[in-house]
């Protein structure tokens, strides 16, 4: 476990006009890990992805990303540096088939470019063998193989969600942000996503989960952090976690007498 | 007007279907292309009417060579690329014998290398005077150039004894080359330009370039244009209280600008065409009788005359009394006759064509008028 | 030059408030339907070729104008309920063509009835400039100023103070949630095409003295409305008004100062310029992209 | 299998000529119809595909029209010559005006745009020594390539057709490959895509500049073709008659925007005959195309026929899916 940490971060703010979503947050994410971010609405979690993402520049502090600083950096920079998301609402290609979506996951693992395109060059049908091999193996991971050529849109709302992590996988990245993947999932597409997620991490990639669902969370996280207000709450193993009275008292509010 | 409407419409279908029946009782087509909407729908819109009135005249006096004239039109909408697919459509797939037609410079140039190589006679309804200079074999036009306008406007003004000129353009074709005209013939005629201002046909109003001309020391103002925008730029110039002598070209030489104008007209003078005041013209003048049978004739059907209507009036006669001469549509021939076009008497004026101008009217076709009590009046 | 430029914000300021007034339509349209109505300067037309026809025909300026109105409003109704309305649903970009068709219909139909050449509206007012300092300007303007306060007055008084027109605006920001709290949205657009054809109608019958009107005439028109709305910030009937009345001066500055022959091209050159700085137009409410 | 479409167009595009030998609507309006697809075609790409709408695309059309005009009968150079810098021009040009541009969204592109074509078009009319002025540049020589000079209408109607498939060719290989989906991925939603990796910005202009490209291309070709060009060849009515054959077509589809310009091109020829009812009737099929299809004429069409074709033959067939892409 004691591996350098992939995700550093440091006394991170961010303040939209004088309301402070993030206050000071600094916590660390070791490598090959599932680390849930919980905390009720609010609490500055997807404010925290989407500044790790760079759609958001943070008004002080500072995280690094296996080594290197993400602050200022556009998004497809930091997505080229190997961290890939979900995203809370939908973002998917709905002008594409299931298959042409995870394709344009595999985008930074390709390189030719419109002209070499527009010319047909023997290179460009090579990497397309290989990019719809790659999205076939992210479909695969997702159980999704058997929809690859239907439309993104003709798709039921939860195997929507499994196509937005399949396209997020196909780009091999090493961090992947799951902002809510289990909201709107019934039990059964529930415990599936439990299982693709242990698949994704015995895949070797770490994991950051934003979700509400509590019983996925404990279930599947190696650490939590609990942010409220946007500020560190608390942080550790999800048992302790489960115990510790200042994350109860958040969560049901006032104070609690504890039937000792 | 309504049965003239449908026949057309039988005919282009029929000849959609590329018909080509060679008989001696095959219609003589005659083509025209014309811009019938856009922004110079205020020229086209006369012409064709005109060549529609005298070609329904002469089939009804049993045709030309005891053969029908059927007339083939299209409306390019003021677009030289349409201009150009419609006169190739009307030589290749039409296969008419002459063409009457070209309402703007702008189409009129666009098509005058197809006409060249196909070898057809063309009589162009379009101002510019690089349409016959340098002569071109096949090509003809009958209105009067900008180069006779802008002369025609200099001796007035030399005659007045002003010197000190401001232009004002709008940017159209007649307008940009009637300008050209206008600065290569001032040191001809000493004349000064002191301004020269332009404004887009579609404004609404130029009191500013207006203001400028206003601290010039103009001592006129010569305004080259045609459609709404003269009548505008007349009307700024009573609103900014300019009281300098103004001068419009032959492009608004018809009672709808004095309407447009209204009382900022009075005073205004341009050159234009006979027809404008055929009735002040002295009986003796022997352009009277003709000016007065197609007044009379166009009026009684389309109301107002214009002397847009006048040039395809012209040009349409031109090419009868040619097809007459040459006693067939052989191209070669009917472009030799009209060639050969001497002492024909147009609305536009007597025409005298020779190899080497293809036009044929002399500068005292144009008659200087001003505006008086909203009426055209000739200037002595 | 000091009282030549005073002329030319006077110029600038009447020819900006033709702008204003077209633009205040694009603007009552988009607020309801997101759409712009290409069609727009087609009403301005139609407004001015129905009030002349009246008014040649006898009819007593005020009457004629009422009745151009109202013929005009119905139109709009009518684009609306055949045009706009079975396309429901359908993209921006394929309901933008279906207006520019829209507008080439129009056109077609004022060339039948009307003919080619130009008409023009007395004034109503006589024409005799008023001097004002160095400057000079036709009584007309003053209608045309008037009238575009008038109707800006209007216009926000009634989006934000009377219930139909904040259920107009409320269909604008959020179709969905406008038709739960029981907003009919259908009529609403209905209505707001009605508004802005005879607002459009009311607007070409004011300028009709001055920029004389043929079947053509909503072409130019509707693209400076169009581009006034935009400066101004899509949506805002201020900010059209605003926009127009920049539009003018900067044309009128532009014409002044620079070249007469280029006006057009410096006016829409600083259009690109605000756009570039200011991506939602001056005051165009700036829309934050929720990820 | 992924080029059927593509054959039968060059198919269709090859025999129109054998067999109505010398017909004035197969050469001349076929030319036309041609020069329409490249314009079209290359729009597409920018609003079919990327999503991005340009009101002012007749300008490109009109630099590589008078880039050829101008060099070559102010400056004697050859037609090829001139061609490759009426590219240069209208290239650089797009590529400076994209970025700024292209950060702009919906009616306000539109508006940009919109002003940029009317600045040009203003350029061509009042620049009279280098343009000629509102009556345009005529005597431009016959374009000569590779020894070849084009003559007569029927050469012309090859060259057209053969710089058409080149376009359709070039277009359909850029749709489908990493960097087509790049662009699909902008339209569909330019957060997403920008997580991906795709460096939207870059990904808007490089599309920009291939469609300004695929515009200058046509241009130069009409000049040589028309031996006369004019700035009202280049106005805005022509910048959206460009984008209603891509949308009347059917965006997001090659073939949609070939078929968009091949129609709106001969409803222009069939309609003339109706004189003063033109505009009205234009008008009017404007707006019933759209509503009852507005997916477009090519994609609605294709459903139809697919429809007929699974009545007739009881099962769906592969081949019309992938011409509809």
């Amino acid at each position: 476990m004691g591996t350098p940490h992939l995700l550093t971060v440091e006394g991170l703010e961010q303040s939209f006009g004088g309301v402070m979503a993030l206050a000071g947050i600094s916590f660390q994410t070791p490598e090959n890990l599932i680390y849930a971010i919980i905390g009720p609405n609010g609490a500055g979690k997807t404010t925290l992805f989407n500044i790790l993402c760079g759609f958001y520049q943070p008004t002080a502090g500072s995280l690094r990303f296996n080594g290197h600083e993400l602050r200022g950096l556009p998004p497809h920079r930091i997505a080229a540096l190997g961290v890939a998301r979900t995203f809370q609402n939908l973002q998917l290609f709905f002008n594409m088939t299931v298959l042409e979506n995870v394709m344009v996951g595999g985008h930074l693992r390709a390189k030719t470019g419109l002209l070499a395109a527009a010319l047909r060059l023997s290179r460009v049908r090579r990497e397309e063998q290989q990019l719809r091999q790659w999205a076939g193996e992210a479909l695969e991971l997702c159980e999704l193989a058997n929809r690859a050529e239907q439309p993104a849109g003709a798709l039921p709302y939860g195997l929507m969600k499994r196509v937005e992590i399949a396209r997020a996988l196909a780009a091999k990245p090493r961090l992947l942000l799951l902002d809510e993947p289990a909201a709107g999932l019934n039990d059964t597409e529930t415990m599936a996503l439990r299982d693709l997620i242990q698949r994704i991490r015995a895949a070797g990639v770490t994991v950051l989960l934003v979700e509400h669902h509590m019983p996925l969370v404990m279930s599947v996280s190696d650490r939590l952090l609990v942010l409220d207000y946007g500020s560190v709450l608390a942080e550790g193993a999800p048992t302790d976690i489960q115990a510790d009275p200042r994350v109860i008292a958040a969560y049901l509010g006032g104070a609690v007498q504890y039937a000792v | 007007m309504k049965n003239i409407r449908w026949r057309t419409i039988l005919a282009a279908s029929l000849l959609l279907m590329g018909s080509h029946l060679a008989s001696a009782a095959d219609p003589i087509k005659v083509g025209a292309f014309l811009t019938v909407t856009g922004p110079a729908s205020f020229l086209g819109d006369p012409e064709l009417k005109t060549l529609q009135m005298v070609i329904e005249d002469l089939n009804a006096k049993g045709g030309l060579l005891s053969r029908k004239v059927q007339l083939i039109h299209y409306d390019t909408g003021g677009n030289a690329k349409e201009a150009v697919n419609f006169v190739k459509r009307l030589i290749k797939s039409d296969a008419v014998d002459i063409i009457v037609g070209g309402t703007t410079t702008g189409d009129t140039m666009a098509v005058i290398p197809d006409v060249e190589k196909e070898g057809i006679p063309f009589i162009s309804l379009a101002g510019a005077v690089d349409i016959v200079e340098p002569v071109k074999k096949w090509v003809f036009k009958t209105p009067h150039t900008d180069r006779m306008a802008a002369a025609k406007i200099y001796e007035d003004l030399r005659k007045r004894g002003l010197t000190k000129v401001a232009l004002i353009t709008g940017d159209g074709g007649f307008d940009k080359s009637g300008r050209e005209q206008l600065l290569k013939l001032a040191p001809q005629y000493s004349m000064v330009i002191v301004a020269d201002e332009s404004y887009g046909n579609k404004d609404t109003d130029m009191t500013t370039q207006l203001t400028k001309i206003r601290g010039s020391e103009a001592q006129a103002i010569i305004n080259f244009g045609f459609g709404q925008a003269p009548a505008i730029v007349t009307r700024n110039i009573k609103q900014l209280g300019v009281t300098l002598p103004l001068y419009q070209s032959h492009g608004v030489a018809s009672k709808a600008f004095i309407d447009l104008a209204g009382q900022a007209a009075e005073g205004v003078r341009l050159p234009a065409a006979a027809l404008v005041i055929a009735e002040q013209l002295p009986d003796a003048d022997p352009q009277k009788p003709v000016l007065l049978a197609y007044k009379k004739n166009y009026e009684a059907k389309h109301g107002p005359v214009s002397t847009f209507g006048g040039h395809a009036y012209d040009g349409i006669m031109i090419a009868i009394e040619a097809i007459q001469r040459a006693g067939s549509v052989d191209r070669a021939r009917v472009r030799d006759e009209i060639e050969k076009t001497q002492g024909f008497i147009g609305t536009a004026g007597v025409f005298n064509i020779t190899p080497e101008d293809h036009m044929g009217l002399a500068l005292d076709a144009f008659r200087m008028v001003e505006v008086r009590n909203g009426g055209w009046t000739i200037v002595e | 030059m000091p009282e030549q430029l005073f002329q030319f914000l006077v110029t600038g300021v009447t020819v900006g408030s033709l702008y204003a007034l077209v633009g205040l339509g694009f603007a009552l349209i988009y607020n309801a339907s997101d759409v712009v109505n290409f069609a727009q300067g087609e009403f301005v037309m139609l407004g001015a070729m129905t009030a002349i026809s009246l008014v040649a025909a006898g009819w007593p300026l005020v009457l004629a104008a009422a009745v151009a109105t109202l013929l005009t409003l119905l139109v709009g109704l009518l684009l609306e309920r055949f045009a706009i309305e079975p396309a429901w649903g359908a993209s921006v970009v394929a309901t933008i063509i279906i207006t520019i068709g829209a507008a080439i219909f129009l056109r077609g139909v004022a060339l039948l009835l009307w003919g080619k050449d130009f008409h023009a509206l007395p004034p109503f007012s006589g024409d005799t400039p008023i001097h004002w300092g160095s400057a000079t300007l036709l009584p007309q303007s003053l209608w045309v100023l008037g009238g575009a306060v008038l109707l800006v007055t209007w216009v926000h008084l009634f989006l934000n103070h009377t219930l139909m027109g904040k259920a107009l605006l409320a269909c604008s920001f959020n179709r969905a949630a406008a038709q739960l709290v029981g907003i009919n949205v259908k009529v609403m657009l209905r209505l707001a095409y009605g508004l802005s054809a005879g607002l459009g109608a009311i607007a070409g019958i004011l300028i009709a003295p001055i920029t004389f009107s043929s079947y053509e005439a909503g072409v130019m028109l509707g693209l400076k409305g169009f581009s006034a709305a935009i400066i101004g910030g899509i949506g805002n009937p201020m900010g059209a008004v605003a926009g127009g009345l920049l539009l003018g001066v900067l044309e009128a500055l532009g014409a002044g100062f620079i070249s007469s022959g280029y006006k057009d091209a410096i006016a829409f050159l600083f259009v690109l310029m605000v756009l570039f700085f200011e991506p939602t137009g001056l005051f165009g409410h700036k829309v934050a992209e929720r990820v | 299998m992924r080029l059927v479409g593509f054959y039968i167009f060059a198919a269709i595009a090859a025999l129109l000529p054998v067999l109505f030998p010398n017909n004035y609507f197969v050469t001349v309006v076929g030319a036309s119809a041609g020069l329409h697809v490249i314009l079209a075609v290359g729009l597409n790409l920018l609003i079919g595909y990327t999503g991005q709408i340009s009101l002012g695309h007749a300008a490109f059309f009109g630099m590589g029209a008078y880039a050829s005009a101008i060099m070559t009968t102010r400056f004697g150079w050859p037609g090829w010559l001139a061609m490759v810098a009426g590219l240069l021009v209208a290239g650089s040009i797009a590529w400076l005006f994209a970025r700024p541009i292209l950060r702009l969204r919906g009616h306000y592109l539109a508006m940009a745009t919109l002003g940029f074509g009317i600045i040009i078009h203003v350029i061509m009319v009042q620049a009279m020594q280098w343009t000629g002025g509102p009556d345009g540049l005529a005597g431009i020589p016959p374009l000569n390539l590779l020894g070849w000079t084009i003559e007569g209408d029927e050469q012309w109607y090859g060259v057209i057709a053969a710089a058409m498939l080149l376009t359709i060719w070039l277009s359909l290989n850029i749709v489908d490959s990493r960097m087509g989906r790049a662009l699909r991925a902008v339209r569909g939603s330019e957060f997403a895509a920008q997580m991906m990796g795709i460096d939207t910005a870059s990904a808007k202009t490089q599309v920009f500049v291939i469609s300004a490209l695929f515009a200058a291309f046509a241009g130069s070709l009409f000049a040589h073709q028309q031996a006369f060009v004019s700035p009202d060849s280049f106005n805005l009515m022509i910048s959206v008659e460009l984008v209603t054959m891509v949308v009347l077509g059917g965006m997001a589809s090659t073939f949609g925007a070939a078929c968009g310009a091949i129609a709106l091109t001969l409803l222009h020829q069939g309609l003339v005959v109706f004189e003063d009812y033109e505009m009205l009737i234009h008008g009017a099929l404007l707006m019933a195309v759209m509503i009852f299809m507005p997916q477009g004429l090519f994609v609605g069409l294709s459903q139809v026929a697919r429809r007929v074709w699974t009545h007739f033959r009881g099962r769906s067939t592969q081949c019309a899916e992938s011409i509809g892409k």
